[in-house]
């Protein structure tokens, strides 16, 4: 199972710049995910990894092995062993579920019956083992899309490339999956780049993950620093929920517009700033003689099983927090934001 | 005498063209106000082009309009568009014996005698209004290369002579064609029994093709050496460059003339100017433009290169053999069609 | 505020009238034959009553028999031939970077454009066993021409001329709509590119395979001028030459067994119209256009694409390049011969005769109208046949697609005596037999059947979701059925275009017994030509058309540049 | 905007039979959720109501119109008004984004300035405002998902059907269309039936949901009653998180196996029994004193941003609980499972 090195890669379609110069590294069996708003070029670089298409520029390498460099070297994609889910499925609709599944094992001449094993096992595991004679067409899109996810599986591959495998399976099933990948991952070790658009998805599984915005590197680092720590505005935004708030600070104290005290933030730089907060790590109901508390008023709430969501009034701005107590949509609250909760930008 | 060049010429007696039969004055006016005729004919375009452009500059306010036919096509598109009451033609033109009788049965033809007629000859009156408009020869087409000129048969029984050498290497058409037909039943009628074995044993030695278009291609390759009963209409393509490679010659004994017959149809929307078109086709300044186009006129003071005179100065006048209408050809069909088959090996 | 849709009528209204249209334009010509084949004597001649004697004759005729044997042979070589260079080329010269491909697919298309009689005249002069080229091979080289021109598999080989490009042309659309995602799958489980096309994108081209198999088999089946021309000295009798023989060509015409066998040849295509609707099973398997897009790329072959690219040229000059080269020599010479040099012979003779004669040039222009405007016609009438035949809950759909396909089925004389006596009772009048629109009428007819199998692959690979999602859009059935299904079948649409216009620019013997001296067409007076003459003007007669062709086409960009996509 | 009743709507696909005798009413202006597993019949059932396919029996009926009533009435889908987002998004591939969207206002003869003018609307609205000159295979797959979802908006429908029209936008952008959907939905009311796979969706957005497994329905409430008050273990476990554990009670006491002390579940049936136990109701580290605290220890952890999520052993069986702090891999945790937290199926 080989690392995964991608250095200076760019790809343009037409005059649309869609990677600037990407450069990352995954290490032998790690699981490692993209993360990133709605086109900003996760698909395109798995599929410059897969070698569907060529970088512009840039160099790809399979631990020693150079796969793509610049218009000198370009290993076609059959010859990268990789298993890849496709957004878009791209299951073939004139093979039945079981030929869909066996055909990487048919092209490695896999025997009869040791082919027709393992499409059953894989097949069960994605749970449509009663639906091995069935054609594509006769499928529900979460059928589908676990019958791409079967055929990327079966070959057993050096590189797992996964584009949203889940985004059409259900909670249950995406933690059953989310769980039988992690072991297999464990198990055979398969270095593995995943997409999601699911936060809890992509923080739960990956080794670590990198986050990126127009085709650029945002962030790269385990799923904690990514939240805990993020590099800028836009990660700690993107990765989970995260409260901005804009500011004056001066002598570790930031004043928030309509808010009649200040924040106690140690460490604030003087001038305007902007401080981000959890929405969990505000405390709802506090201990009394707690610092930063402040009352706040409830304007929308939402359920959200586990706990509410609710947007209170911080003086001008919105403040999201969790609590589990129900509290009526006007009535107040009183919240308190720990200093260690706060990040300034 | 007998000529070996490309193109046989001899300049024969044409005799003297008698005198103008017109049809009457009544005719005529009426035809002038039908103003058209329709023809069906089994010739081509670019032989008929030139005879209705010759007519329509003597018969000023009579078009003819010609539309070309297989012969069968042609009788039985009248037939169908008289049963369906459409219109029709109004002269049709075929060389097509059992055609012509089986159509003349069915009432397809206008009793009309024409004022040409006691001019004419015996032969080219066909039947009750049916007239020969050209009496066209059959000839054997050779390929030179293959086949050298000195080396090539003059008649028929020589060819038969020759036919094991030739092996695979002589053409024809097969009998289903009309000229065929036409030309080996008038050939039999001649030498009977004799001219059956003759072509048994080129039969045996044959091939046949169902058009002269293939025929004469596979000539020209080399594929066939030479080629018998092949319609005369193909002379006006052996000129030329094509004739550094192929020749013809009317063999002394097989080549019958066929009639090409014209005759009014009962239906007739335009049997004035049918009629008008018909006494023309028939007169000699007919024959002369039947000439242009390739055609063999028959009629005496015709001059002309292809006419009949020249065939009869070259076969001479013994071996002369003319195709008739005879009752007998449709009966004895089936018997022609039988034999000639077994002996091409069908 | 909702916006309210313009009212509109039920979409089985407008079925039900191109269904009926189908039925009157199909179905109508079909009856006369029907009962002529039932009846004792001619429909021309008065009296006669109803009888089974001309099956009773027909299918107790072992030569009969014989001509369905030879018939069915030489339809199952051409089929076979033709699909696999057909469905060859249409994955590799549109799918793949093969060298020179433009290049190459314009050299497959040009036999389409020909008629059969002058490609046969190509063929003839060059491959024939005395022909030019094979003859220079056996004098000069070691080589020779394996196969006997005059044979039931020479003729195939022909036939295979103009069968390939038609096949080409029916799967060209399917390629072009297949999702590159789905090869993307296949390279990347493991598939060499050849892997890919081949697991991947051939068997996506079912419908198209099956379909063009069977409109190549029923036409092969039916096709004259091959066995007159080619069979004939080898007395090879094809069902077609039968029939004709006993017809045209007999002492005594026996329309009542012709139309028996035109019968019989109709129950065969319906029986190959079930087989393949079989074979096929649920469409939805061949769908290759999805509601979710992917960008379009061909596929690199690399250095296996000068193989392939030196496979077909070989296979291009043996059966395209050759006897073109054929046809222009026979045009330009006075005479073509192995045994003259054609140099010494060249001439613009054959082009002269033609252009000197106003018959022809009119016939050139009439065929033209005809091809032009009555191949857009039959284009959009046949477009609409197969939305309704396909993508409709229509009840009677099934019919329609057997009623395309019937046309073809009849030999093309027994086709124009079938429209002479429909006009005769629904147009008393003749206007309509009488004018160009009789014989446009005819001739659309019978391409029906190369049309609808144009259209029906591409259909087939649009998927439904597609149309579903512009009926919830606010389309009726016919504003989905035209502003998607239609729109995305735009290359097939054009396909379907250039093979009526060629294929209605030659077509000759439906009109025999519909032409009049005013309505001369191109292929009558072709044929009228080539029975009686040598090769050359009937080759001259094939370049000028070849010519036009080309030109009225746009150089082959119409057909080539359509595209489903942006 | 009128109501949606689904009357005993079956549907087979050959001897399958998809939906059961389905019953269901969607208010008007109601934003309606169906929830359930992978293949169980949710596209199904909006196809039904959309016209796409014909149920085999039943009744469909918007407000008091009956568009579908056995065979007899069968209003073809155009003309029922529905705005329809396709799992499979269906995009016109031969349509530019404008053209995509602005055919159903074509349709309704809009005029030339006023569907561009709305077709900009709705654009900038999925944030595609900058892509309207593109063609579907130019977009990425989220992008053209949004389209697929601005399609459905244009022309103003009666009644939106939502297959999955989120499945392949991020967790910002999906939180985005949440809201102006929401905001939409109660500005002009009309009546929403989503499918989703998204939990949080489904309880956050929904007014109503149903659950429902292979045809048939579970339970239709609210979020708060569906998952408060599940109709059955599966609807439990299905619906957020639930931990399952069988025992055997007598007087009020459950034994669990392997765990030495009972659990207090006042009002539990004598006999086998199953528990239910939603995990963020379990305290981690409870007040002193606390009934149901028992030591468990920790079997796996997952960090989820907001929380870690720990496997704990409780007995033989296992225990999900939520904690914000950080516990090592097989350390020990107190925990307590309050008595009111407990559900008995
Ligand atoms: N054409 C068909 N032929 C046979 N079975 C079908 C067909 N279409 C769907 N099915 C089956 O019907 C069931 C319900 O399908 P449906 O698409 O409604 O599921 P769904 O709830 O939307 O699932 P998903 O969440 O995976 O999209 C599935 O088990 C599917 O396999
Ligand atoms: N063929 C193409 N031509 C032009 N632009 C393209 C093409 N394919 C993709 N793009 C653009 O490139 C960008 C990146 O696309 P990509 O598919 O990599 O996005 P993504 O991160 O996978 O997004 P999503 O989460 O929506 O799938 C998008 O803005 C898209 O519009
Ligand atoms: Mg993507
Ligand atoms: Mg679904």
């Amino acid at each position: 199972m080989p690392d995964l090195t991608l250095t200076s890669v760019a790809k343009s379609f037409g005059s649309n710049a869609v990677l600037h110069d990407l450069d990352l590294h995954v290490d032998e069996g790690e699981f490692f995910t993209l993360l990133g708003p709605s086109g900003c070029g996760k698909s395109t670089t798995l599929w410059s990894i897969a070698g569907l298409h060529s970088p512009d520029r840039g160099t790809i390498a399979f631990g020693d092995r150079v796969v793509f460099d610049g218009g000198r070297i370009d290993v076609p994609p059959e010859r990268r062993n990789c298993g890849v889910v496709f957004q878009s499925y791209a299951v073939w609709p004139h093979l039945s579920v079981h030929d869909n599944v066996g055909y990487p094992l048919k092209l490695r001449r896999v025997g009869h019956a040791a082919r027709a094993a393992r499409v059953r096992e894989v097949l069960d595991l994605v749970e449509l083992g009663a639906y091995e004679k069935r054609y594509p067409h006769e499928l529900s899109g979460g059928q589908q899309q676990r019958v791409a996810l079967a055929r990327a599986l079966a070959h057993q591959p050096d590189l797992l490339l996964l584009d949203e495998p889940f985004s059409n399976l259900d909670a249950k099933l995406r933690e059953r999956a989310r769980e039988w990948l992690r072991a297999l991952q464990q198990r055979i070790g398969v270095t593995t780049v995943f997409v999601t658009h699911d936060q809890d998805e992509a923080l739960s599984m990956s080794d670590r993950l990198l986050v990126m915005d127009q085709g650029r590197v945002r962030q790269i680092g385990t799923p904690e620093e990514v939240y805990r720590i993020p590099a800028d505005e836009f990660v700690a935004d993107f990765v989970g929920t995260v409260n901005l708030l804009s500011g004056r600070a001066s002598g570790g104290q930031v004043w928030l517009a309509g808010l009649g005290q200040p924040l106690t933030v140690p460490g604030a730089p003087d001038g305007e700033v902007r401080l981000g907060v959890r929405p969990e790590l505000v405390v709802v109901q506090p201990a009394p003689g707690a610092v930063n508390t402040v009352a706040a008023k409830v304007r929308s709430r939402a359920f959200l099983g586990d706990h509410y969501r609710y947007v209170v009034g911080l003086g001008e701005q919105d403040l999201v927090v969790h609590s589990l107590a129900p509290v009526e949509h006007g009535s107040e609250l009183t919240v308190e934001v720990p200093p260690g909760a706060i990040r300034v930008f | 005498g007998s000529t070996s060049s490309a193109d046989p010429t001899a300049s024969a007696d044409v005799g003297q063209a008698s005198a103008v039969t017109p049809v009457d004055a009544s005719t005529l006016a009426a035809a002038r106000k039908e103003g058209e005729v329709l023809l069906y004919t089994n010739s081509e375009e670019q032989q008929m082009t030139p005879v209705i452009k010759a007519f329509e500059a003597a018969n000023p306010g009579i078009r003819v309009r010609s539309l070309t036919l297989g012969n069968q096509e042609m009788f039985q598109r009248y037939q169908t568009e008289v049963a369906s009451g459409g219109s029709t033609a109004d002269v049709v033109m075929s060389s097509d014996a059992v055609g012509w009788l089986l159509f003349m049965r069915s009432g397809g033809v206008l009793n009309y005698r024409d004022p040409n007629s006691p001019n004419l000859p015996d032969y080219a009156l066909l039947g009750p209004g049916v007239y020969a408009f050209s009496e066209d020869p059959v000839i054997a087409v050779f390929n030179k290369a293959v086949l050298p000129e000195d080396k090539q048969p003059t008649t028929m029984a020589d060819l038969a002579k020759m036919a094991p050498q030739l092996d695979g290497k002589i053409g024809a058409t097969a009998i289903s064609n009309v000229i065929q037909f036409g030309a080996t039943s008038a050939y039999l009628q001649k030498y009977g029994d004799t001219g059956w074995k003759t072509l048994e044993q080129i039969g045996a030695h044959a091939g046949l093709e169902s058009d002269n278009g293939p025929l004469v291609t596979k000539l020209a390759q080399g594929q066939y050496a030479a080629a018998f009963f092949v319609s005369g209409t193909v002379r006006a393509f052996i000129v030329d460059d094509v004739a550094k490679v192929v020749n013809y010659r009317y063999l002394k004994d097989g080549t019958p003339l066929l009639p090409r017959a014209a005759a009014v149809t009962s239906a007739a929307k335009h049997p004035n100017a049918a009629k008008v078109w018909l006494n023309w086709l028939l007169s000699v300044p007919g024959q002369e433009a039947a000439c242009t186009g390739g055609f063999t006129p028959y009629r005496d003071g015709v001059k002309c290169d292809f006419g009949l005179p020249q065939v009869k100065a070259i076969v001479g006048d013994q071996n002369l053999i003319i195709g008739t209408f005879d009752a007998k050809l449709a009966t004895e069909q089936p018997q022609i069609v039988a034999r000639f088959n077994k002996a091409f090996g069908r | 505020m909702t916006l309210a849709l313009p009212a509109v009528r039920r979409p089985s209204i407008g079925w039900y009238v191109v269904w009926g249209s189908t039925l009157v334009v199909v179905v109508g010509p079909v009856v006369p034959i029907l009962l002529a084949s039932l009846w004792s004597t001619p429909l021309y001649r008065s009296g006669g009553g109803f009888t089974l004697a001309n099956y009773r004759n027909l299918l107790t005729d072992s030569a009969w028999w014989g001509a369905v044997g030879n018939s069915a042979l030489f339809a199952s070589l051409t089929t076979v031939l033709s699909v696999v260079l057909g469905v060859g080329a249409a994955v590799l010269l549109t799918r793949t970077n093969v060298p020179f491909r433009r290049l190459l697919t314009g050299v497959l298309i040009l036999p389409v454009m020909l008629p059969g009689l002058v490609l046969i005249v190509g063929w003839m002069a060059m491959w024939a066993p005395s022909g030019y080229v094979s003859s220079w091979l056996s004098l000069h080289t070691f080589l020779a021409f394996p196969v006997d021109l005059y044979t039931v598999p020479g003729m195939a080989l022909v036939a295979t001329t103009v069968a390939a490009p038609t096949v080409f042309l029916f799967c060209r659309g399917s390629v072009l709509a297949i999702d590159p995602a789905l090869e993307d799958a296949a390279r990347s489980a493991g598939a060499r590119p050849l892997r890919a096309l081949v697991s991947v994108t051939v068997p996506l081209l079912r419908p198209a395979v099956l379909n063009s198999a069977l409109l190549v088999f029923a036409v092969s089946f039916e096709v004259l001028g091959l066995p007159l021309i080619l069979g004939f000295s080898k007395d090879i009798t094809f069902v077609s030459t039968y029939l004709y023989g006993h017809w045209i060509t007999a002492a005594s015409p026996d329309q009542g067994l012709v139309s028996a066998g035109a019968m019989f040849l109709l129950v065969c295509v319906s029986g190959l119209l079930v087989l393949r609707n079989r074979l096929l099973g649920d469409l939805a398997r061949y769908t290759a256009v999805t509601g979710k897009a992917s960008a379009r790329r061909t596929v690199d072959l690399g250095g296996v694409r000068w193989g392939v690219f030196a496979v077909l040229a070989g296979v291009l000059a043996v059966l395209v390049v050759v006897p073109l080269a054929g046809v222009a020599l026979s045009a330009f010479t006075s005479i073509l011969t192995p045994l003259v040099t054609p140099w010494s012979v060249l001439t613009l003779d054959n082009f002269s005769a033609i252009s000197g004669n106003p018959i022809w040039s009119d016939s050139i222009v009439n065929s033209l109208l005809i091809a032009g405007v009555g191949g857009l016609l039959a284009t959009l009438a046949i477009a609409v046949i197969s939305v309704v035949a396909h993508r409709s809950s229509f009840r009677f759909r099934g019919s329609l697609q057997q009623a395309v396909l019937w046309p073809r089925m009849m030999p093309g004389l027994v086709t124009g005596m079938a429209f002479f006596w429909s006009f005769a009772i629904l147009d008393p009048s003749g206007a309509v037999r009488a004018s160009l629109w009789g014989i446009g009428l005819a001739f659309a007819v019978r391409s029906l059947a190369l049309g609808y199998g144009v259209f029906y692959p591409a259909l087939a690979a649009i998927g439904l979701d597609l149309d579903r999602a512009a009926r919830t859009s606010g389309a009726t059935w016919w504003q989905a059925s035209v502003g998607v299904a239609l729109r995305l079948a735009a290359p097939a649409m054009a396909a379907c275009f250039v093979l009526l216009f060629v294929s209605m620019l030659n077509d000759a013997d439906p009109a025999v017994f519909l032409v009049t001296d005013r309505t001369p067409v191109m292929g009558l007076t072709m044929l009228q030509l080539a029975a009686t003459s040598t090769g050359g003007a009937v080759a001259a007669f094939g370049v000028i058309q070849i010519a036009i062709t080309l030109a009225v086409l746009g150089a082959g960009r119409l057909f080539l540049g359509v595209r489903a996509h942006a």
